[in-house]
């Protein structure tokens, strides 16, 4: 017994030793890396932003240079939403000899492996980490979405001019790069607009909420600011209905997910989002995107899991679609698939993509000014758009 | 009047946290009492218990679903001590642990590979998800029940261990296993019991755990777990009525210092309470004091 | 890693107290040269692997990693498996390690942008980084020196769950926003000087585990294996429970510093709420694995570990296509469900670990190679 | 008048409303094998472990060479347990650790083999010296204490040599048949270099061939080193052979005392051992 299995246990490595020195780069292919987390606290997130890549991969998959056709190629690794195990998945990306990177959800994740793909001068495209250490004081992370200072002000003049709110109360998740960014710039615009704020943290691993939010109510706070991953999100929002918390709830883009509607659904919670895409959107390019994107999942029962089990679109995948686009933009105009090339010209790429039109500033950001607040729609579980807005 | 006002939903959430911990902790410190193991993956039996209601809920009705988790949890807890842990049984205390870390490991793993890591909705059970009144506080019926619920089980199962021959054979065993052993009490069966009423004791709690906070994740019984095990050292492990007092002043405590803003060393006020009580008394509150023969 | 071979038996020739010392050393290098030879050609092996293969490539990531998670497991292993005291704290003194080091050596000039929050934080000046190393091994230290005055006196199971809990608190501690100014509250700290060479960590890690191995191998070292075999015998002998515990643990939470620090410096960035206890737990299951009480069998089973859940078993992530038909169970999440089956398979299959107590030793090796020819020789015969 | 070494005064232990030892006075002199013996569970055990620090007794107190090194009184930690009159000039509580008392010279085996049994024969011996080197840890890990290291190393080897027991040097302690294993923890404590040494059963499961080797290895290493040697022993025949006085306990109280001759004369010791005629 004990032998069969020591044997067994041999061969295995055998095996996998040989699997794992294997994977050259194969003649007209080209890598797209793929950094993202499908397990940990922001799995859930992170699988909508990924769906959003392959499904641009699916609509286009090759790309042409210099009269030569190229296969573009995804390859994908999960960093486990956790800032130790991002370096050693990021390694696996520049092993795999990927041309660049989209990546990550979450900043922290982000951060970690920057100098990895920094090192190994490969350009990475931040699709939906908003925190601005990302791109600052580098030149080969860039990123397409709108950053916290820019999106805590913005919820900070939504919850005053809606709300006409004094007190707010902030609950950010501890270690965790966005939540806490996101919950600093709130708080800096908020009291600058001549506000007070209440702030607390939580744990992670944390399930219990009730304590915070019966702090919230005795704090007598007009909204409640919750930048959390959804899994929290969900916790929080279905403690304050079992207690009957009428307080509105402010969050950034992570809460813009079916698990938040599912969650609010049939209860009298009020909830607003700010965000990066509404599926309502009208623009020719937004609407296409939307009904061939849904089309896509429903055929797809495993994508379609993936996305939480329903059709509704995340912004995050309309932004994962978008950052696809803008790399394979990249590569056309650097026409090489050398990573230094792509990264010098992506300075200057400019793209129109689903969730508006798209270009990079000094630091590596995309120059966005608008932001898309959202509501739950608590009777039948989508989202109410709300209005855009706009920094004063 | 006026601070109990505005603080009987900590108070209130502290007596059902204190409830949900005690029944986790009560499978903890039988199992210790009678095997010195630290069952880590008990936790994750309770996490299981959580999805497998997830699960079954979505296509059977709730009178089937309810008591088929609890029979999948049973029977997951006494598969876990007999793959796991029977066959450790003369090895050195440390492999035993390891072993039950290695199982924690892989049921979370397991749990991620099925649920692709997303969370899950938890569903409502019909009245006890209702919520009501109380005072100024406004709460879940489930929350109320909880500490009644927990105390009934908590009498049943001391009358259980004080009064019937396997009741018996368990605190022989937990007073010294080696000489149970020869006197003729099959070790073996009364193992397989003890990890079989932890982990209905688990069940239970998860299913008052989980209509509380609505939300299960693979690693949802991590935290809980860990929690129940100092509840039950603090109580003096190995002692029932010890856990379940441990288990309530911890759940309270843990709140009252969230009431009184203290939000990052919630956690680790737990341990620190912990570490205090094994320093000044190493068996816990209600902990039998053994000594090593020399 | 060979250091093992390092094996006093008393053979030091005799007086002449000038030339005492270095001809001890000499006899020493003789005796051990085919160990320190290895060990030679091993580094040389690993200098001309990085100059020939391209550095991103996955095997350097492994080697570095693996080199850091082998001081620590060895680290933890002087505790658990020579002293015999039952700690799962190593992570809470790795974090102490991580924090130290980056606090103490981001440059001046970065400091705003990490400690954006709190303008720049409090401590405005660097040390060179050998000095944060070792600055981060005494914090650590320091710290353990006091956990260890309440905690070490409880017994086994509970001493555990002891030191876990203070890696808790610990790490709450870090995440502290009052201590923003020194620790960045929960965020990340970065931009400190890092590795670039696998040989770096192998380096330190190497220095420390020799350091490591000299002690256990030391009249210190065997009064540890004494506390382990038999506490009140071993208080009979004379030795003082209490200081050698101290001792012990100190010692390993010095190296679990060293260690955290050099982790830091492979991740490139810090955050408390990385130190859990699921990252002792990893490093109790490579010594596990390993074998209880033998420093090569951490070593070696801190690569294997760390090659295997980072590296060759990445491929059961992705789904899998052979021409169209599709590998049945392969999906995201696969690849830690069967790392943790094979980790059950080792713990209920192997409780000894790869080693159990041996360790590889260079006269091992050759009389494991002899026998192995004897057999092939009888067998030709037969 | 010899000189005393050891001197226990009324000391008793309490294990919550056990007392497993009552008021034991018993003087030990210098150059004196002195048997302590009693039927199973009178507290001969107990009373080692009192004397060696193992237990903090309840009351009384342990002089070694004149010098109190256990006592309790009123305020110490067994106050609560306290059973003697209080004595105000007692006033310093005395706590050692058995490594303390070990190093002043009183070392034991025990009734249950404890050996280091992962450890080498020769490493067994050699761990005893460890508390005398005047290394610290930074010497040891350096090997500066190569000196200490040496003369330790040298020491033991011909301890073990001496014991017959160099040929086993490099095997684990737990391969050793039981009688070497005996010989071996005994040869353990002598090289912890004592004045004093307390065996416990030191023939416990040998045969009379074995035991009466034993006897003659015990009068030997007791004049080879100039040691006192106090012992609890059943085998009566060892006893009566090599024991200058014996004390006899029941029940954790001291029934008789005398050299051989007379303690085997003695009705109560009879009684004890045999029980009553009307329980028998």
């Amino acid at each position: 017994m004990k032998r069969a299995i020591t044997i067994i246990l041999t061969l295995c490595m055998v095996i996998m030793m040989l699997s794992g020195c294997g994977g050259g780069n194969a003649g007209n292919v080209i890598k797209i890396g793929v950094y993202e987390p499908s397990s940990g606290d922001n799995g859930a997130g992170g699988k909508q932003e990924v769906l959003g890549i392959e499904y641009a991969n699916s609509v286009l998959n090759s790309v042409e240079i210099g009269g030569k056709k190229y296969e573009l190629k995804l390859e994908i690794v999960d960093n486990e939403s956790s800032n130790d195990k991002g370096p050693s998945a990021a390694a696996k990306l520049v092993s795999a000899k990927c041309s660049i990177v989209l990546g990550s959800y979450g900043s922290g994740v982000s951060i970690a492996a920057s100098d990895v793909f920094g090192n190994a001068g490969i350009p990475v495209i931040g699709v939906s980490c908003t925190n601005p250490q990302v791109t600052e004081g580098n030149t080969h992370y860039f990123r397409i979405c709108y950053l916290d200072p820019f999106q805590g002000t913005v919820l900070a003049n939504f919850a005053v001019d809606e709300f006409k709110a004094k007190k707010a109360y902030i609950l950010t998740k501890l270690g965790d790069d966005y939540s806490v960014g996101l919950g600093n710039y709130f708080k800096v615009a908020f009291e600058s607009l001549g506000g007070t704020v209440v702030e607390e943290t939580f744990q992670e691993g944390n399930s219990d909420f009730t304590a915070y939010l019966t702090t919230a109510v005795n704090e007598k706070a007009d909204v409640i600011f919750a930048p959390t991953s959804t899994e929290a999100a969900s916790l929080i929002i279905g403690q304050a209905v079992s207690q009957g918390i009428k307080i509105p709830f402010l969050a950034g883009d992570t809460w813009d997910s079916s698990v938040i509607l599912d969650a609010a659904k049939g209860s009298d919670s009020k909830i607003f989002v700010s965000t990066f895409f509404d599926e309502g959107d009208d623009s020719a390019a937004g609407s296409k995107f939307v009904t061939d994107f849904k089309k896509w999942l429903n055929d797809n029962p495993e994508k379609l899991k993936n996305n939480g089990g329903n059709d509704i679109v995340a912004a995050v995948s309309a932004l994962g679609y978008d950052a696809y686009m803008v790399a394979v933009k990249a590569i056309e105009a650097a026409g090489s698939p050398d990573p230094k090339k792509i990264n010098e010209v992506l300075w200057g790429v400019t793209y129109s993509g689903v969730t508006g039109d798209i270009a990079f500033d000094d630091i590596g950001d995309a120059i966005r000014d608008v932001a898309y607040i959202k509501s739950a729609n608590n009777s039948d579980g989508s989202w109410n758009f709300v209005a855009i807005q706009s920094v004063k | 009047m006026e601070f109990l006002n505005t603080n009987l939903p900590y108070i209130l959430a502290g007596i059902s946290v204190g409830g949900q911990y005690a029944l986790i902790a009560i499978g903890y410190t039988m199992v210790y009492g009678i095997l010195r193991l630290i069952n880590f993956a008990h936790g994750d039996i309770f996490m299981v218990a959580g999805f497998a209601m997830v699960y079954l809920s979505a296509s059977l009705p709730l009178y089937i679903s309810i008591p088929m988790t609890i029979i999948i949890t049973v029977v997951l807890g006494f598969a876990v001590e007999r793959m796991a842990y029977r066959p450790l049984r003369t090895a050195p205390r440390m492999s035993i642990m390891i072993s039950a870390i290695g199982v924690s490991y892989l049921l979370q793993n397991c749990a991620w590979y099925i649920t692709s890591g997303l969370a899950k909705q938890y569903p409502t059970i019909p009245w006890i998800s209702e919520s009501i009144s109380i005072g100024t506080a406004t709460t879940k019926i489930v929350t109320v029940i909880t500490p009644v619920l927990t105390l009934v089980l908590v009498i049943a199962l001391v009358i259980l261990i004080k009064y019937t021959k396997i009741g018996m054979a368990m605190r022989a065993m937990a007073k010294d296993f080696e000489t149970s052993r020869l006197m003729g009490v099959k070790i073996n069966s009364v193992i397989s019991f003890t990890f079989i009423i932890g982990s209905f004791l688990a069940a239970i709690g998860s299913l008052l755990y989980f209509t509380n906070y609505a939300t299960v994740t693979p690693i949802a019984g991590a935290m809980p777990g860990l929690k129940a095990f100092v509840a039950a050292v603090f109580g003096g492990i190995g002692s029932i009525p010890g856990a379940v007092i441990g288990a309530f002043i911890i759940g309270i405590c843990e709140n009252v210092i969230k009431m009184f803003g203290w939000t990052t060393f919630s956690d680790a006020f737990t341990f620190a309470l912990l570490i205090i009580i094994l320093v000044a008394k190493p068996t816990g509150l209600f902990g039998e004091k053994s000594t090593d023969k020399v | 890693m060979n250091e093992k071979n390092i094996n006093i038996n008393g053979e030091i020739t005799p007086p002449d107290k000038k030339n005492i010392f270095f001809k001890s050393v000499v006899g020493f290098l003789r005796k051990n040269w085919i160990g320190f030879t290895l060990l030679a050609a091993l580094f040389a092996i690993i200098f001309i692997l990085e100059q020939v293969l391209s550095s991103s490539s996955m095997l350097f990531v492994v080697l570095k990693k693996g080199a850091i998670y082998a001081l620590v497991a060895v680290s933890m292993n002087l505790l658990n498996g020579f002293t015999g005291l039952f700690s799962l704290g190593q992570a809470g003194f790795m974090l102490i390690g991580a924090y130290t080091y980056a606090i103490f050596t981001i440059p001046a000039e970065a400091r705003t942008a990490v400690y954006q929050y709190f303008d720049g934080g409090i401590i405005n000046f660097t040390v060179p980084v050998p000095i944060a190393l070792i600055m981060a091994g005494l914090a650590a230290a320091l710290f353990a020196y006091l956990v260890g005055l309440p905690v070490l006196r409880l017994k086994s199971d509970y001493l555990a769950i002891a030191t876990l809990g203070f890696a808790e608190i610990i790490r709450a501690f870090f995440q502290w926003d009052k201590l923003g100014p020194v620790t960045n509250g929960s965020n990340l700290l970065r931009r400190f000087p890092v590795f670039s060479s696998t040989l770096y960590p192998f380096i330190v890690s190497g220095i420390c585990i020799a350091i490591i191995v000299l002690l256990i191998n030391s009249s210190y070292g065997r009064a540890f294996k004494a506390i382990r075999d038999d506490e009140v015998a071993a208080e009979a002998m004379g030795i003082n429970l209490a200081r050698h515990k101290q001792l012990s643990f100190t010692v390993s939470s010095f190296f679990a510093g060293v260690g955290g620090a050099l982790l830091a410096m492979y991740q490139t960035t810090v955050q408390a709420a990385a130190f859990k206890s699921a990252m002792t737990y990893e490093i109790l299951l490579i010594v596990v694995i390993g074998g209880i009480g033998s420093v090569t069998g951490s070593c070696l089973s801190s690569f294997l570990f760390i090659a295997s859940s980072e590296w060759w078993l990445r491929f059961l992530d992705s789904e899998t296509y052979i021409g169209s038909f599709k590998l049945p169970l392969l999906a995201s999440g696969f690849r830690k469900v069967v790392f943790s089956i094979i980790i059950m398979v080792v713990v209920l299959f192997y409780s000894r670990g790869i080693m159990g107590t041996n360790e590889i030793s260079v006269d091992a090796l050759l009389r494991f190679f002899r026998k192995l020819f004897r057999k092939d020789s009888k067998g030709e015969a037969a | 008048m010899m000189e005393n070494i050891l001197h226990t005064e009324k000391i008793t232990m309490q294990f919550g409303g056990v007392v497993a030892l009552y008021n034991l006075t018993i003087d030990v002199n210098k150059g004196e094998i002195v048997a302590l013996i009693g039927p199973n569970g009178a507290g001969k055990t107990t009373a080692f472990n009192c004397i060696t620090g193992v237990y903090e007794p309840t009351n009384g107190s342990v002089s070694f060479c004149g010098e109190t090194i256990v006592s309790n009184h009123p305020q110490g930690r067994m106050k609560k347990l306290y059973l003697g009159e209080e004595d105000k000039e007692k006033l310093r509580v005395i706590r050692p650790t058995p490594d303390k008392i070990t190093k002043l010279g009183i070392a034991r085996t025990f009734q249950n083999i404890r050996l280091f049994k992962s450890l080498t024969v020769f490493e067994n011996v050699l761990v005893a010296k460890h508390m005398r080197a005047k290394q610290n840890v930074l010497t040891a890990t350096l090997r500066l204490n190569w000196r200490e290291e040496k003369r330790a190393r040298e020491e033991s080897l011909a301890l073990l040599e001496e014991q017959g027991l160099l040929q086993y040097k490099d095997d684990l302690a737990s391969s050793l048949p039981y009688g070497l294993q005996r010989r071996l923890e005994i040869s353990r404590a002598l090289a912890t270099e004592p004045k004093l040494l307390l065996l416990d059963e030191p023939a416990a499961g040998m045969n009379p061939q074995e035991t009466q080797e034993l006897a003659e290895f015990i009068v030997k290493i007791k004049n080879k080193y100039d040691l006192t040697v106090l012992m609890i022993e059943h085998h009566m025949d060892l006893v009566m052979q090599i024991s200058d006085r014996i004390y006899v306990l029941d029940f954790g109280k001291l029934i008789a005392h005398g050299t051989p001759g007379e303690v085997q004369k003695n009705q109560r010791v009879i009684d004890a051992y045999l029980g009553v005629a009307d329980d028998a």
